[in-house]
């Protein structure tokens, strides 16, 4: 019978760098994976479509270039090959996940393919075999929702209701789309299909998109996705789903919009197939831990989208990292205040810590300072000038809370904001750190001199 | 009256701490940090200021 | 006869920054400038080449579009309409100067144009007219140094000769281009031209270019450059120019190569017209100041590229803030050990703090730390995996002295290793923060994890 210090259930980002970091620091490691290792991130999530958008972001710049001194004679036979799109997705999601594999064998752990089922925290069973381990990590991760609407069920069997990984792998170029869902995910496929020239239709069931960010980051976004042609029907009700039609209830009138596919994204739930044994505590959003990753069961740790702290690959991984390093005896923990979420839109959308509503709600004595991106210099030379910072800080200290960019890079630009907060800096740090021109991160800067005092750049406030 | 080998002890702390050790009187040289190589945190000056009142009330 | 509190002397980015921080705190200011606001900065430098440049990049991704699943059926046809090209680049100048002149309106400071002379420190002379001021700050810039080879100065009346001036201004396509230099003006015109499609030829003094970065950036660079396409040519010593040949020794022999345009590209000089009566002192750089930047003459301050320190647009700024400051009664100063550099080459170089020898030498128990791109899944995405980023560390504490990144976006992602810098961050504390995935920042997260540890998603070492 195969013995080990600690059994990883689940490949994806949780897991497996659990795995790793559990192996650096010198225990005997497993990882059960039914299916890719890599998990929903790298195979059918975060990889894939950050893949399908960086050639959305190509083919809308190209559609662009004359702006840009660039002249095509033959735009209107410039196409997307979907075939080579998808051949290239696939060879990405591959060479990503070959290099976790990689990693598995370069830390000496063992990767067992195949369903696991605890028996009891210190016994898995998997293709028939019984394994025992020291310590459990859970990170078995989520799965689609479909929402209990009329016909729904027998879209998605017909193919016309598809989900995310049926968004990422369609066999043509769709011309239409309706989707289900305001959400960071529908967000980025309502950027990725309408810059891709598919007709989209999101419908929203409450009255605004992204209904957990900051308010001016969800204006501006909604704003700019509906000039770029995106149709977005807030304050809707779905009634049901027929071949290719959504019915649905807005203003008091039964409405209905047509397209190829309907994307379901409406939210996942946590996997907790094969764990039943282990009787653990769930709560609303997944698995219930401590803040070392424990569960309720001594030794059994769970750790990313199955706890559903926040669904994002990089909080599984840390939260895998913290599980491990609980087991071998360093006792760390998340501030999730201090966690970023991206959303890769076009312009993209960079958070970290607190809006301003939710700064006031928790009683700090909330300043906030806005910067546009209007008045960046690099911005203009880039010809991509919607969006802006925006700094919420607590007055007394002037320590920042939360950081919150609209921006062609502001995935990347984020980071600087996060080692802010880690490092508890104030405004009055970003202010001084001086930045360098032209750069996009010069709004952090102005938006600091702003919170501080005054920003350099601006003519109205 | 101020060592001279204890000024000399270079200290990691946040910004938010040092502004918030002023502010609450504590000596941020005497106090342990949390943070990654024991840097000082506004946690820690927070239970510093948190224990400095308790031990004046125990005074009382 | 007018009367200030603070009469700047140029209007770059040094000048005109000074002057609105200064009439932030309470000065009656006015900014002489003799040509146009913005300096070179924003007419002839950092923003008109990096318009250009967005066009390369575009211009670079579209001849690859197929790759990406874009197909262009006449890409033959396809190319650079110069005219158009040149027409944006002037749009975007001709806003962001319009941009500072609305910002020199809203602060209340008056703007003369002329040459501004000063007869001594409190009175300035300009068109005819005499000003009467309290304090002065100088910042008048930098200009181009044609070197002393037989040749240039009838090359570059003739127009075949050009500085980066010229480069930005030509009247078509160049075929070909001869670059004498290597520094970091020189390596952005390789790029620009060489993507363009020019075919580029680098002379260059030493045995490498960019010879004041950090040696794995430089050797980066260099090898990313020649496998693109440009030829560099080492170890040369430039002789002479006839027409659109230059003739150099290299090796012991004579050789030459001719292009369309021989571009000089061998460093600037300070700005000293009009200053002569205040007996200044300056040294090899340029005029010297303390660390308020106040020259040896009391109530004269001089910022910018005429201080020579490090000749960087957002080097001028914060030195102007500096002079504002100091004048108006706060003292403050600038670490140029925490002042970053970009190089917008594809990929682009960010760097900040010490280069690994550097730190070596300054006695420093110096520990280094790289992750490469290539292992980073955005990259993928991307489709741009050259690069990497070298964290320098003092292993007594952890502390940052140093980081160099070369990636698509280092420009942008340097400011959190300039936050990192400014707030004395740890190895421990960039390791610590959890950076957003999938982003290129990973790379910065990873090198932290490599110096404390060992980074997770590392093969071999
Ligand atoms: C379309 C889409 C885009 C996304 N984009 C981003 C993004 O850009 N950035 C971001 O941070 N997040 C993104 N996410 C979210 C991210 O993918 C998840 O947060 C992340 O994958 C969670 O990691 P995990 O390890 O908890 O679970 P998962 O990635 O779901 O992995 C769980 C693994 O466990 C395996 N498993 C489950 N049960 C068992 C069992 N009993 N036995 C054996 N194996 C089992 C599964 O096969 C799976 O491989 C995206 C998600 C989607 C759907
Ligand atoms: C091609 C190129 C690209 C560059 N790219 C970048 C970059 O990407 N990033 C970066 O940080 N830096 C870049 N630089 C450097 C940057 O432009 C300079 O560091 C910056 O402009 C210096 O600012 P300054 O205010 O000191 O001087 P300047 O910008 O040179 O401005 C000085 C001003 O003073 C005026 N003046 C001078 N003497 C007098 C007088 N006696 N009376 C009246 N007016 C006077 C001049 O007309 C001028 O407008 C680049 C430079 C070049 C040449």
């Amino acid at each position: 019978m195969k013995n080990f210090d600690i059994v990883v259930l689940g490949g994806g980002p949780g897991g497996y760098v659990a795995a790793i970091k559990a192996s650096q620091l010198g225990a005997k490691v497993a990882v059960i994976e039914m299916d890719q290792l890599g998990g929903v991130c790298l195979n059918i999530g975060c990889i894939p479509t950050k893949t399908l958008l960086r050639t959305a972001k190509l083919y809308q710049d190209l559609l662009n270039s004359k702006a840009f001194g660039i002249d095509i004679p033959g735009m209107e036979h410039v196409e997307i090959n979907w075939e080579n799109l998808m051949n290239r997705k696939k060879t990405v999601v591959k060479k990503v996940v070959g290099g976790v594999q990689q990693l598995m064998k370069y830390n000496n752990i063992e990767v067992i393919n195949g369903f696991g089922t605890l028996l009891d925290p210190h016994t898995v069973e998997v293709n028939g075999e019984r394994i025992v381990t020291k310590n459990l990590i859970l990170a078995t991760g989520s799965s689609v929702k479909l929402p209990k609407i009329e016909g729904i069920e027998e879209g998605y069997k017909q193919g016309t209701v598809i989900d995310s990984t049926g968004a990422i792998e369609l066999k043509a170029h769709p011309k239409s789309m309706t989707i289900l869902g305001g959400g960071v995910i529908a967000v980025e496929f309502a950027t990725l299909f309408n810059s891709l020239g598919t007709k989209v239709t999101m419908l929203q069931r409450s009255d605004v998109i992204l209904k957990n960010l900051d308010e001016d980051v969800r204006n501006t976004i909604q704003r700019h996705l509906i000039n770029e042609g995106v149709e977005i029907i807030t304050n809707t009700t779905l009634k049901s789903i027929s071949g290719q039609t959504t019915y649905y209830e807005s203003e008091g009138a039964l409405k209905s919009v047509k397209s190829d596919f309907i994307l379901a994204s409406l939210g996942r739930v946590p996997n907790l197939k094969g764990i039943e044994n282990l009787n653990l505590k769930v709560g609303r959003k997944g698995v219930e831990v401590d803040s070392h990753m424990e569960t309720n069961v001594k030794g059994v740790y769970a750790v990313g989208d199955m706890v559903g702290k926040m669904m994002l690959a990089h909080v599984a991984s840390a939260e895998g990292i913290v599980a491990a390093e609980a087991i071998m005896g360093t006792k760390t923990k998340i501030d999730y205040n201090k966690v970023p979420a991206c959303i890769y839109s076009f312009p993209e959308v960079g958070v970290i810590g607190y809006s301003e509503e939710d700064a006031k709600k928790a009683g700090f004595d909330v300043g906030t300072s806005v910067f546009p991106l209007s008045a960046n210099g690099k911005a203009m030379a880039e010809g991509e000038t919607t969006g802006f910072v925006k700094i919420v800080h607590d007055k007394k200290y002037g320590e920042v809370l939360g950081v919150h960019i609209v921006a062609s890079h502001a995935t990347d630009m984020i980071a600087e904001a996060a080692v802010s907060l880690e490092l508890e800096g104030t405004i009055y740090d970003l202010a001084k750190t001086i930045h360098p021109h032209p750069t996009l991160s010069e709004i952090v800067m102005e938006a600091a001199h702003g919170a501080v005092d005054k920003p350099i750049h601006i003519v109205k406030m | 009256e101020v060592t001279q080998n204890q000024s000399a002890k270079k200290i990691l702390a946040t910004p938010v701490a040092r502004k918030m050790a002023k502010d609450l009187g504590v000596d941020i040289q005497t106090v342990i940090g949390t943070g990654p190589q024991g840097r000082v945190m506004k946690a820690d000056i927070k239970a510093a200021a948190d224990h400095l009142e308790t031990s004046a009330a125990n005074n009382l």
